[in-house]
């Protein structure tokens, strides 16, 4: 596969680490009161869809970028990439 | 000054070379290395601070810029998000870390990679046949300055145009020295 | 057979070169052909009909086609080592030397002991193995499966190693051409003019596709001539790389396709250094499939002997290799296309006995009879074809004697790479046969006759177009060039699959598939297209079905009353044609399967004999064996007692070395690490513990702050990687916003730990005096950057995996080996020893550090014995999960230590724990024992592992058991901290 | 209590001989092409080998033959008709051990139970070992395998060159060490898991109602009355979801997130060989594994992809990488070519572990993340399940393969690498 860096351009898939669901990202907070059950469902729960699938990849053998790429799990057509770093802030994640 | 003598990336006491058909692969130990990794919201800070460090504007992805020092030359090649890696001659620049460090402040965090790694340079007509069979970059299509990130017979390492199409770097995780050039030498053995 | 020894099958013309006699061996005897002949076309023009052996009936068998798609002429491709089984001869290029053997036959090809399953035939249709062999159940194994196995397989691999190498390499593109017929060079030259980067590849030798097989002309030229002169301009532009003997295999995501060059398979020998194969990954822009068609056989009664062969094949070999497969040929249609075989080989001056053509509005022909109407009902011919039997449209029968018979049911579109993304081809019945779907591969288009367009002018025209087409999709204007002229005759075809009648009429000709067997599994409900080819094997064989397949569907479809279209196709799946495996491997193979890396203190170890061992990738030195010592124990032993009782030193630069710097590196660190780092003051080290997610230990290590805002954190040597990728993610993904900056420094310092009630006295003689490192100066976790030798830069840490008063120094890497030559020097008065592996782990050991066989990845703090370690009062990776039922019970698995009641007895890491009165099963499980050594200094074997309750059962004797290797012992449970549990010699 | 008529007839070498001089005319459809009933006592979702084997224990074992298994394509379509036919029990923990046991132990009477010879061949699997840590590792797993009545043996260098000679001993990257043997391991005919399971479910009077693809659940106060299909509603007391890669995609139809990720695996098969490869052999460091089929055909495979993927097929990078193994272990095979390529789409969970449990909505279970392990655990898992879907008690085997394992803290994690399926 091709992942279109938006730092580097096209780019092998091969370079590239996969961790999965970007949803990994909405870590929750370590002092909610459900934390327990919101930390679970985080961890070990997953959409899977059939269909368009928002991940994480990371570029291991190139400039060390988390990637969120937004692909379709049945064509494997790639229709987005952004940086993790934007997409994490764009969620309301910070320090 | 301590005496303690040091060795190539290739542990021999000077540098190896060898010349395959047209094209002649080389070991090039005589390079200091440091990175800065800019500071979160230093742009412009880091931008003016690096200049004045080292002469020259940090580059964009994909890029490297390179500045005459003294007799050779000091290179700035992107390496990552808010990362770059700063290249010049060992014997002027063995304290190259502090040097930048000194200017740059807490626009960046530098880091010394002196001997983080081995550099390897391609020269000649046919460098592309050899490098189309070790690395996914389009090296036939790479201009002077270009760089990138690969991967060469499964080491990770960064693969900079100096000259298009017959002068090339090849720098690696200095602890896969002896593979990187093994590697290089078979490959022009098999290709040329 | 005289005919063979005079050569008379060889005619004049063709695009042979007759300067260059190539000898050969086929099955020991010696033969001769020329510089451009394949090994069929060579052994054609010999005579030698007879080229092999069905699979399953072991039928006699010659060549059917000339090109990938041959089902019969299979060989093995010269000797020894190089043996290369199931060789086509279809492709097989001829040079001289060549040795090739049939296969699949015992004693002899012409003679072959297994034919004896033809007339079995009747007990051995499809499938019938899934329905006997049942009783009694032990036989299956003992007797019918190895007599099934026996008969597995055509050729046979040497067994021993591929004394060839192979290449990988990568190629970039604007567009990819696949195939050099006239579509393929017709889209090259339009591509090529207008300064895109092409490729063009094909599999054969000659570039030029069918033009080379036909007496077609185009412009004024013939085609074989136009299509060198474009070759030859192709070659020209710098743009362009035209790739001969070169198998696009398959379509993968994104533009990506696999393509093998066969670089020394026409040579006797390869050149020194030169590998056999390239894999080339093309990452194209575009794509344009010009890989032309293949003609289909019609089934009839003993349709499969030697000398009946596609009727394209048969004027391939007329045409390109000047050979007449028999002096007499007939010809076997359902379409125009036939009759042009009889023309061709007529204008050779081959007899022509007849054309049957199955249509009863079957055109004239000049040279030849047409039975129009008629078809072949059964053949004659032991080991070769002697004559048909024809029945005429009137019904009558009769005999045609003919020494080869060139059949042709139409021409399938090689659509396979079009399909290789599940997108599924479409029925066209104007030319009765599969073409490309509208949902192909992105960036992939046809041309020619892989899309349907037969006629040598569509091809061209086609071509250009298509050039045209797939540039403008990526910005690149090109110029449709005039086409020269061409035959453009239309396709006239009358679908006909099969001949009825009472033989069987073979359809897969090398897994002996025939008509019953399709109408077999019809009956039987694998009526689904999948079920069809999986119960009866249709298609499964080394030709991957490409004469096969669309026939056995539609034979399907006749039986079930359906569509062809209704039945469906299979998928076809990458490779293309078979590729040899050793092209997927490339280099990575034997001692270069993946790269080493070395130690700064490599060529010093060496030096000193030292024993490697790979950690992570690492060549780390094991042990150091000294003269006189004859087995490891001693060196081993010797390390540790030496280390213990004066100093040792071991390179230690494997261990992961991450510089992590910024504001906020502290908080930072504090997140990852599950224990506290916020508050560790500059010049300190401190353990710590990275838990996963999961709660579940990641890694550990020590830590030292070297400035307010600048930590160097190290890892295990095996998590360097994942531990980096991990910090990048919490920096990242987690905390966007935290200034921290990670960059790794692993090989740019030379790291050695110097360990021993010793070791401060060795430091002091290199360290330079300007550092005080006394023990109130430098206590322990203490660190700094110093100077050593005079000016070197160096960094000292107070740090202890032995137990010992001990440090670990840093210089830059390439003064590494110099700094231990220095060290050695220094540590001689107290006879320093250098350690490996071993002993670091038996010390780590006798200290009761965890290490890879306690950090598994299924273990927490809490068997660690570490639980108090996690933090509850800040949040850090792990923490929360860590604290599941499941991860704190009571009886949790603790980390203890064991030693054997009988001090003699080894203690075996891999055993069971279980209590003394408990049954010996896996129900009464207790822990096991992950790491187990001998232990110098206490005199006996010891070991460290997990046991429920652990804490509390100190003193407790109980079993460890290792029945895999038969052993069983007595252990007590003691304390994992063997040696000096108070930690006293670490702060002294 | 077989339904008789519905049958297609005894099968023996008899009837093959008398078939065969009476023109095979005689031979009648494997299974039947029914029309869905209105309702069954249980659906199985799911005409793949686990989904034919629940039926055909359903019917054989629990005296349940009100049955109906839906396939959305032909049966046996799915990872039983596309993998590299392994069978096997060497597990390390407990929560898995017993289970593949069990399940290796119905491999050995397969073909008497359903009367189909499904070429069950237990010519031994060899994990090899390159490192000591690798031995300790694998000391401790045969171990845990004998104390679960199971078999193992730890080979030495020199015993694993005696059985494989082929392997490269002398020029390697990463030396041979030894190895751990199951010789009651072995390979299948794959296909014929499926059919004989189909024919002999049919035989009961199970309905095998292919190209119906389940579209729906029908769920009304918590509780599973049927499954709506291509072909209209069927109703059921009970439904049973058996669809490996497809685990998501149909549960979250009945609005369940599960702890499972689908991931594509390639296989691959080479031209037919004349035998070589005694067993099956896996190199321990690096991905690959590799047996001979009866055909000759060298089947092996190795790493999966490592991306979500439902598209049945993979890319290069892992060809490669699986070929490299191959080359590292086995050099002799540079010569033989790869005749075909295929993936499948495996149901990867959270622990590398599967799962047969009972679901939050009444009437609806689920049998699924089975990794790559999913073949070898055909019988096992048609046995437990059809146990679950009969009892509603979890098989004694199958008490650890519960969906809560996850939230309490029991993970059943084989290779240690956490809740990132890829890694399993």
């Amino acid at each position: 596969m091709i992942i279109h860096h938006p730092l580097l351009g096209p780019r092998d898939s091969a370079e590239f680490t996969y961790l999965g669901d970007a949803n990994l990202i909405d870590r929750p907070d370590w002092q909610d009161k459900k934390a327990a059950d919101k930390f679970y469902e985080y961890q070990y729960l997953r959409n899977n869809p059939a269909g368009e699938h928002q991940e994480l990849w990371y570029h291991e053998a190139g400039d060390r970028s988390w990637l969120v790429v937004t692909r379709n799990t049945v064509t494997h057509e790639i229709t987005k990439v952004e940086l993790a770093r934007d997409v994490a802030r764009a969620r309301g994640r910070s320090k | 000054m301590h005496d303690l003598v040091p060795l190539t990336p290739l542990g021999g006491d000077s540098a190896q070379s060898e010349t395959i058909r047209n094209v002649t692969i080389s070991e090039m130990p005589d390079f200091a290395y440091a990175s800065m990794a800019m500071r979160l919201g230093r742009k412009t800070g880091f931008q003016r601070a690096a200049k004045k460090a080292t002469g020259i504007s940090p580059p964009p992805p994909g890029e490297s810029a390179a500045i005459k020092v003294g007799k050779g030359m000091l290179t700035i090649f992107w390496t990552g998000a808010d990362q770059w890696m700063v290249e010049a001659p060992y014997a002027s620049h063995f304290d190259l870390a502090a040097q930048l460090g000194s200017t740059v402040k807490d626009n960046a965090s530098v880091t010394e990679q002196n001997d983080g790694w081995a550099r390897f340079d391609l020269t000649g007509d046919d460098c592309v046949s050899v490098l189309e069979r070790l690395s996914a970059a389009d090296s036939a299509g790479m201009q002077a300055g270009a760089v990138t990130r690969t991967t060469i017979e499964h080491l990770g390492c960064f693969l900079l145009c100096r000259k298009a199409a017959t002068h090339f770097s090849v720098i690696c995780p200095r602890s896969g020295a002896a593979s990187m050039y093994h590697a290089l030498l078979t490959m022009a053995q098999s290709a040329l | 057979m005289s005919d063979a020894m005079t050569g008379l099958n060889r005619l004049d013309g063709g695009l042979i070169d007759r300067s260059a006699e190539l000898n050969f061996r086929f099955d020991g005897k010696s033969l001769e052909g020329y510089g451009g002949d394949t090994l069929a076309s060579a052994l054609l023009a010999n005579g030698v009909r007879l080229m092999g052996r069905s699979f399953k009936y072991h039928r006699p068998r010659g060549v059917l086609s000339a090109g990938a798609e041959e089902p019969n002429a299979i060989v093995a491709l010269r000797e020894g080592a190089f043996t290369e089984p199931n060789t086509r001869a279809t492709t097989a290029e001829l040079f001289d030397g060549l040795v090739a053997r049939s296969q699949n036959r015992w004693p002899s090809l012409a003679f072959d002991a297994m034919a004896v399953n033809d007339i079995m035939s009747d007990f051995l249709t499809a499938g019938f193995y899934y329905k006997t062999f049942m009783w009694p159940a032990k036989f299956w194994e003992k007797i019918y499966e190895p007599i099934i196995r026996h008969a597995a397989g055509l050729g046979a691999l040497s067994g021993m190693s591929d004394p060839d190498c192979y290449d990988k390499g990568f190629l970039h593109c604007d567009v990819l051409i696949i195939g050099a017929g006239p579509a393929g060079l017709a889209a090259a030259l339009t591509a090529g003019r207008s300064g895109a980067r092409v490729i063009i590849a094909d599999e054969d030798f000659l570039p030029g596709g069918r033009l080379n097989a036909e007496t077609i002309a185009v412009g004024d030229a013939a085609g074989a001539e136009w299509a060198a002169q474009v070759a030859a301009e192709l070659a020209s532009i710098p743009n362009v790389r035209l790739m001969t003997r070169t198998t696009v295999i398959g379509a993968f995501d994104h533009g990506i396709y696999g393509a093998v060059e066969r670089v020394t398979d026409h040579l006797a020998t390869a050149p020194d250094g030169t590998a056999r194969q390239v894999l080339w990954r093309i990452y194209s822009k575009r794509s344009i499939l010009c890989a032309g068609s293949i003609e289909r056989p019609i089934a009839f009664a003993n349709n499969d002997r030697p000398g009946i062969m596609q009727a394209g094949a048969l004027r391939a070999y007329a045409n390109r290799w000047a050979v007449a497969a028999a002096s007499e040929v007939a010809v076997f249609t359902n379409n125009d296309d036939g009759h042009r075989t009889a023309s061709d080989l007529a204008a050779k001056g081959v007899k022509v006995t007849a054309i049957i053509d199955t249509r009863a509005d079957a055109p004239d022909h000049g040279d030849a009879e047409v039975l129009a109407g008629a078809c072949v009902t059964d053949s004659r011919g032991r080991l070769g074809l002697s004559k048909i039997k024809v029945r005429s449209a009137d019904g009558s029968q009769r005999w045609i004697k003919c020494g080869a018979l060139g059949v042709s049911g139409g021409w399938n579109p090689n659509v396979h790479l079009t399909c290789h993304q599940r997108g599924r081809p479409v029925w066209n019945e104007a030319i009765a046969a599969f073409v490309p779907g509208a949902v192909g591969p992105v960036g992939l288009s046809s041309a020619g006759a892989a899309s349907g367009m037969f006629s040598t002018a569509a091809a061209l025209t086609g071509g250009a177009v298509a050039a045209v087409n797939a540039l403008g999709e990526i910005g690149i204007k090109a110029k449709a060039m005039a086409m020269p002229e061409a035959e453009d005759a239309p396709v006239s075809i009358t679908a006909f699959w099969h001949v009825t009648g009472k033989g069987r009429a073979w359809l897969d000709q090398q897994n002996d598939v025939t008509v019953k067997d399709v109408k077999l599994a019809h009956q039987e409900n694998f009526q689904s297209v999948e079920h069809l080819k999986r119960y009866t094997t249709l298609g499964m064989a080394t030709d991957q079905g490409k004469t096969s397949n669309i026939a056995g569907l539609a034979v399907m479809a006749e039986i079930a009353g359906k569509t062809i279209p209704e039945v469906g196709t299979t998928i076809y799946r990458p490779p293309y044609t078979p590729t040899a495996i050793g092209a997927f491997g490339g280099r990575s193979r034997d001692e270069t399967f993946r790269p080493v890396r070395l130690t700064p203190s490599h060529k010093w170890a060496s030096e000193q004999g030292a024993v490697f061992v790979e950690v992570g990738m690492w060549m780390r030195a094991q042990w150091f064996p000294q003269a006189g010592e004859t087995e490891w124990r001693q060196s081993v032993d010797r390390e540790v007692l030496a280390t213990r009782r004066s100093v040792g030193v071991c390179d230690v630069t494997t261990l992961g070395k991450i510089d992590v710097q910024g504001a906020d590196a502290a908080t930072f660190l504090n997140r990852i690490y599950c224990n506290g780092f916020a508050k560790l003051p500059v010049g300190k080290t401190r353990y710590g513990l990275m838990l996963r997610e999961d709660g579940i230990v990641m890694d550990d290590g020590t830590t030292a702050r070297l400035g307010e805002t600048q930590f160097v954190m190290t890892t295990t040597t095996a998590n360097a990687v994942g531990v980096f990728r991990h910090m990048e993610f919490a920096r990242q993904c987690l905390w966007p916003d935290l200034d921290v900056q990670i960059i790794s420094t692993t090989e740019a310092w030379a790291q050695f730990a110097v360990a021993g009630p010793n070791s401060r006295k060795v430091l002091e003689k290199i360290v330079d005096p300007a550092f005080d490192i006394s023990n109130d100066a430098f206590p322990f976790m203490a660190c700094g950057e110093i100077t050593v030798c005079g000016g070197l830069r160096a960094r000292l840490f107070r740090i202890s995996f032995s137990g010992e008063l001990a440090y670990e120094i840093a210089v830059p890497t390439r003064y590494g080996d110099a700094l231990i030559r220095r060290l050695m020097e220094a540590g001689e008065e107290f006879d320093i020893t250098p350690y490996g592996m071993e002993a670091l782990g038996v010390m780590r050991i006798e200290k009761g550090h965890a290490a890879g066989n306690e950090l598994n990845g299924t273990t927490t703090a809490l068997n660690l014995g570490l639980g108090r370690m996690v933090s509850k009062t800040k949040d850090s990776i792990g923490s929360i999960l860590s604290e599941r039922e499941g991860l704190t019970r009571d009886d949790a698995l603790i980390q203890v230590g064991f030693k054997p009641v009988d001090p003699n007895d080894p203690v075996v890491a891999g055993s069971h724990l279980m209590n003394i009165d408990d049954p010996a099963n896996a129900a009464h499980d207790q822990g096991y024992i992950t790491s187990a050594a001998y232990s110098p200094c206490l005199e006996s074997s010891i070991g460290i592992g997990f046991l429920e309750n652990g804490a509390t059962r100190k003193g407790e004797i109980i079993r460890a058991m290792n029945p895999v290797e038969g052993s069983e012992i007595m252990v007590e449970v003691v304390s994992a901290h063997f040696v000096d549990p108070e930690g006293e010699r670490l702060r002294a | 209590m077989r339904v008789t008529g519905k049958n297609s007839g005894r099968y023996s070498g008899l009837r093959v001989i008398k078939e065969a001089l009476t023109g095979h005319r005689g031979w009648k459809p494997a299974w039947r092409d029914p029309e869905p009933q209105k309702e069954y006592d249980i659906i199985i979702v799911g005409g793949g080998g686990h989904g034919l084997a629940t039926a055909h224990y359903l019917a054989s074992k629990f005296n349940i033959t009100s049955v109906a298994v839906i396939e959305k394509g032909w049966i046996g379509g799915g990872n039983v008709g596309r993998n590299t036919t392994i069978i096997r029990s060497n597990y390390l923990l407990d929560g898995n051990e017993p289970f593949y046991e069990f399940s290796l132990k119905l491999w050995e009477g397969l073909e008497q139970d359903v009367n189909y010879n499904a070429m069950v061949s237990q010519r031994g699997i060899l994990n090899l070992i390159h490192t000591d840590g690798q031995r300790d590792a694998y000391r401790r797993r045969g171990n845990a395998m004998l104390l679960n009545g199971a078999d193992a043996e730890l080979l030495s260098a020199e015993q694993v060159r005696a059985e494989c000679p082929f392997l490269n001993f002398d020029n390697n990257r990463f030396p041979i060490k030894g190895g751990l043997a199951q010789r009651r391991g072995g390979t299948v005919r794959h296909d014929a898991v499926a059919w004989g399971y189909a024919r002999s479910a049919d035989s009961f009077g199970v309905d095998i109602i292919q190209n119906c693809e389940a579209t729906g659940f029908r769920i009304k106060n918590g509780k599973c009355s049927g499954v709506e299909t291509s072909k209209g509603f069927i109703g059921a007391k009970k439904v049973g979801v058996a669809v490996a890669g497809n685990s998501g995609k149909v549960m979250s139809m009945a609005g369940m997130r599960l702890p499972i990720e689908s991931h594509v695996l390639q296989a691959f098969v080479s031209e037919g060989l004349k035998p070589i490869i005694p067993g099956v052999v896996t190199f321990g460091a690096g991905h690959f594994y590799v047996s001979q089929s009866d055909k000759g055909g060298l089947v092996f495979g190795g790493d999966i992809d490592g991306y979500n993927s439902y598209a049945q097929r993979g890319n290069l990078p892992v060809v490669e990488d699986v070929c490299e193994g191959g080359m590292a272990l086995m050099p002799m095979i540079g010569r033989a070519r790869l005749l075909r390529m295929w993936g499948g789409i495996m149901d990867m969970s959270m622990d590398g572990s599967p799962i047969i449990d009972k679901t939050g909505i009444e009437g609806l279970y689920f049998n699924g993340g089975w990794c790559y392990g999913g073949f070898k655990a055909t019988p096992g898992s048609g046995w437990v399940f059809a146990h679950l879907l009969a009892n509603d008690e979890p098989h004694q085997t199958a008490t650890e393969l519960r969906f809560d394992r996850f939230q309490r803290g029991y993970m059943i994690d084989e290779k240690g690498s956490g809740a990132q399926p890829n890694l399993h």
